[in-house]
């Protein structure tokens, strides 16, 4: 494949140390993404810095390093609240990662909505990260936990959506990109039939924030949560973006540090927003990684992104149909660059095992999200999900592996 | 004197200053003189809690006419609650909303309003701009 | 001063980037370390070659370098077991920071343990991170909330701890440090007081674990929190060491990704210790730093680094005691390089300010910690705290800068 | 044959293999042929759940000697629950209690009983060695 794309390839290539590499004395083909996507050098060399000249921790410090520590820090909350065009920047949370985000959630924004004998809802297409809080908000709070039922397209379906709301969940929770099966929800549609009824949505955009512009006010989402390391930043670092009206009514989750205001052995008050929610000290680092590759994500442009990924995936698509008795796993219209599937009569882990050895960085498992292989009756499935600097190359590649691997299972 | 002749005055006054040693001993000399506000309004009521230093407000409104009176236990803060009274007292809630605190900038002490000082001097100003938007409504009120 | 001491100075200021700059023209004095520390270049090497050549999500993914990073991860679990001589590895509990640490103590120890008519101890010289958290689960509870009295030295009054335990709280809280007196409380003999009554012990290591050697074993404490940041590791790391029988009865704090071990619609069995405990992606990257930041440690000496910030600490009180109208704020018969001070007619705030353009990183203010405030009917302090780049010639510095600037404000 | 004895046949067979696939194609085609488990043992009552694939043990202890029957869902795992097998399956608890598995790190196999591959590899050879604690409980109390 030579034609010619959107996105120099080769050049964001060379921005990414670790794609240059081999293992087992192959070149590494990383198609690990949905787990965690590799870091550009300008979010290496950003992260280095911070720690070489100007680490120091920030806000109440009256000393040079503190004070531009927190402007750093502030504006890349301004960077984050631009990006996902939030309202007011006082709407970004910075949290460990979405999972942190979600817990806060199940937490703060459970114990304000839901008592004994209300519901949540969530879908069957959940990570467990979007799952299993809300379900033990539920038992916790003797309230019901309904799940969405999915098609075996691995569409959400709609109709049976419909008939949960009726019932009044006080939250609804919904992936907006699956991580097992690729699908694109239509969120915007979902929302609005939610509001209907009053019910804020949380929206999980862990696979969706490196991949598509996301604008939480054309959503208009109560709640927006990601991670960084899926996005190209570094680890500890992830993102809740919140309704300012929502955060303001819900309690703090964590206390301690910066989110206090004033203390005394009787009572304790908070701090205003987004401060509230940040108790302890936050890791700066991480933050001004993040700030760098949303710069980084921006100077390349997100619909650029979305266009070439888009080919990717058809194209992996296109190749993968070659393979007999290959079975993908969600098959859905609108879909992401994550492709699941299994081959009739091999187990994921054996080709997981083989495919390594020769180089390729896939998933194999549930990918935690069990609800999902129960859908389909299987323990797992092979995954590859892709990123910028993937290329039609290493899908040849990849696909050249697997046909080798099935060869040596069958 | 407008709000914008003050801020040109103090900026005068400042490029004087060779140093931040002669500036901030300015600084502090007004932080001492500052026109201290009467000790019945040092209370709870008209405090603004910086987490580093405290700011007391006090404004009145007379004849169409903001005055305000502050006072901080810090004398730096105290010497720029001074500046900026020196800027906006005596002046009508519409000057007041309209004017900005660039003369802060210019004499390279912005800093002190920054967010992160948490000093109570960011609040005060809001502050400021509040009572003004508040007098003025009443005053379009009083008219109808 | 020039004698020779028991660690090589200038070698390892060497070795930590940010101690070498100016700030407004004059050599920066870092005395903000009770704050977060600097960073050694083999730390920030770590992060740097985690992801450049090695990143990857970790914890059942199949291929090599999944593989190979939770084997560093886990590797460096054991690093820090052996650090705090935990008896097992699946101990300690990666966190966020101590606030995240104590945070999750006060959910999951507080569930299990808590209830409407108990008590919960702490002490009068918390930070709000072991203060506010406790606080708040006494309210949700209807418990009481105890605070142990402090004397006019900054010591912990133990005639009233003792009365306090005959009350039998649920849970008794504990800084090592102070992180304002720089007092070094009598942990052994406080936590063997509360074992008397079978009362579990939680210690906020947050100033300790960098400045002396921690053993939990011999402590017998029942948890011990710390960050890593103020240990010169990344921010974004902390930990929590537990001991096993307390982890394995208490629930998880937060639900999703690794902690989860079968999910369904119904219900949700949890992973064993350590995963438990820690939902969603790890911070791998500031994990394997904290790690390189132990080894740094090790390297030196323990003992030598608290010999050495001992005599830094001795010399920075007999300096300060030069300066008329200086009134320590806490003078503990045991005590680490945290000072804490304020000068008679002159605001903190304003100290600070002129000590900041004089290029001294200190810090004023509460501390977080306002009870101690309240204690000693104060508004703030200002506090100096040392690691083991300090020099005697810094302090001297400070000395003349702190001068000069109580002349300007005179 | 002793256990060392296995262990060391073993090495040796996998002495002969020059790469990677061929000794892949071995464990392959011995998970193949694996003896396999009685259909009635292939239940949850012995499972061992490893998050990647699935292994099931079944053990009967007869005149001082241990037997073990296992099987898993994925092939590579099962050519290596077949190696384990050979080595540990007929043999007094005692022998097998004071056994290693060093031959996996001698023919490079060594990383499937890594507990971070969840393959339930090494939850079985605890769960082996359990067996083997427990029958010899039970065999020296038979004699008391
Ligand atoms: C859809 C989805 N939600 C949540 C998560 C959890 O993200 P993290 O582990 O960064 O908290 C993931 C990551 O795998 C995901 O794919
Ligand atoms: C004694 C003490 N406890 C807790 C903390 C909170 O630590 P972190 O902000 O890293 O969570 C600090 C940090 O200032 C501290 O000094």
């Amino acid at each position: 494949m030579n034609s010619k794309y959107i996105i120099d390839i080769q050049q964001i290539r060379s921005q990414f140390p670790a794609l240059n590499q081999s293992v087992y004395n192959k070149p590494l083909v990383y198609f690990d993404n949905g787990a965690t996507t590799q870091k550009p050098q300008m979010v290496i060399e950003r992260l280095k810095s911070w720690y070489e000249q100007e680490n120091s921790n920030i806000h109440r410090g009256v000393h040079y390093l503190s004070q531009q520590g927190t402007i750093a820090f502030e504006n890349a909350r301004k960077t984050v609240a631009d990006f996902v065009n939030a309202q007011y920047q006082h709407e970004i949370i910075f949290t460990k990662g979405t999972t942190d985000s979600i817990n806060l959630l199940a937490s703060s924004l459970g114990n304000l909505l839901v008592h004994d004998g209300d519901s949540v809802l969530v879908t069957g297409m959940e990570h467990h990260s979007n799952f299993v809080p809300w379900q033990q908000l539920c038992i916790e709070k003797k309230a019901t936990f309904h799940v969405t039922e999915i098609t075996d397209q691995g569409e959400i379906d709609l109709a049976n959506y419909q008939l949960h709301l009726e019932k009044k969940p006080k939250i609804v929770a919904i992936a907006h990109i699956s991580n097992v099966l690729g699908t694109i929800n239509p969120i915007a549609e979902m929302i609005e039939l939610a509001h209907k009824y009053a019910i804020p949505v949380v929206i999980d955009g862990a696979q969706a924030i490196a991949h598509q512009h996301i604008d939480v006010q054309s959503l208009d989402c109560d709640f927006y949560a990601f991670s960084g390391h899926k996005m190209y930043a570094p680890m500890g670092v992830g993102v809740l973006y919140g309704k300012e009206k929502w955060l303001n009514s819900m309690r703090p989750y964590q206390f301690g540090g910066e989110m206090v205001s004033q203390v005394s052995e009787q009572e304790t008050t908070f701090n205003e927003l987004p401060f509230k929610f940040e108790a302890g000290t936050p890791n700066v680092g991480a933050v001004l990684g993040l700030e760098s590759a949303i710069k980084f994500l921006q100077d390349i442009g997100i619909e650029n992104v979305k266009k070439y990924e888009n080919e990717l995936m058809h194209y992996a698509l296109k190749r993968l149909s070659e393979i007999e008795n290959l079975r993908l796993i969600g098959n859905p219209a609108h879909r992401a660059g994550v492709i699941s599937f299994v081959i009739d009569e091999i187990h994921p882990y054996d080709l997981g095992m083989i495919m390594d050895k020769l180089g390729m960085a896939i998933r194999t498992g549930h990918h935690c999200a069990q609800p999902v292989m129960h859908h389909f009756g299987i323990p797992g499935t092979l995954r590859i999900s892709f990123a910028l600097y993937n290329t039609f190359d290493e899908i040849d590649s990849f696909v050249e592996a697997l046909k080798k691997a099935i060869l040596m299972l069958s | 004197m407008t709000i914008e002749q003050t801020q040109n005055q103090i900026v005068e006054e400042f490029s004087l200053f060779d140093d931040w040693m002669d500036k901030y001993n300015y600084l502090i000399e007004m932080g001492k003189d500052c026109p201290m506000i009467e000790t019945q309004y040092k209370s709870n009521n008209y405090l603004i809690n910086g987490c580093q230093s405290r700011v007391w407000l006090h404004t009145t409104f007379d004849g169409g006419i903001i005055h305000f009176r502050a006072d901080s236990d810090a004398v730096i803060t105290k010497g720029i609650v001074n500046l900026l009274i020196r800027v906006f007292d005596g002046h009508t809630p519409a000057e007041i909303l309209t004017a900005d605190t660039t003369f802060l900038d210019k004499i390279g002490l912005k800093e002190h309003l920054s967010p992160t000082r948490s000093n109570g001097l960011l609040s005060m100003v809001k502050q400021m701009k509040l009572y003004a938007q508040v007098f003025q409504l009443k005053s379009t009120q009083n008219h109808e």
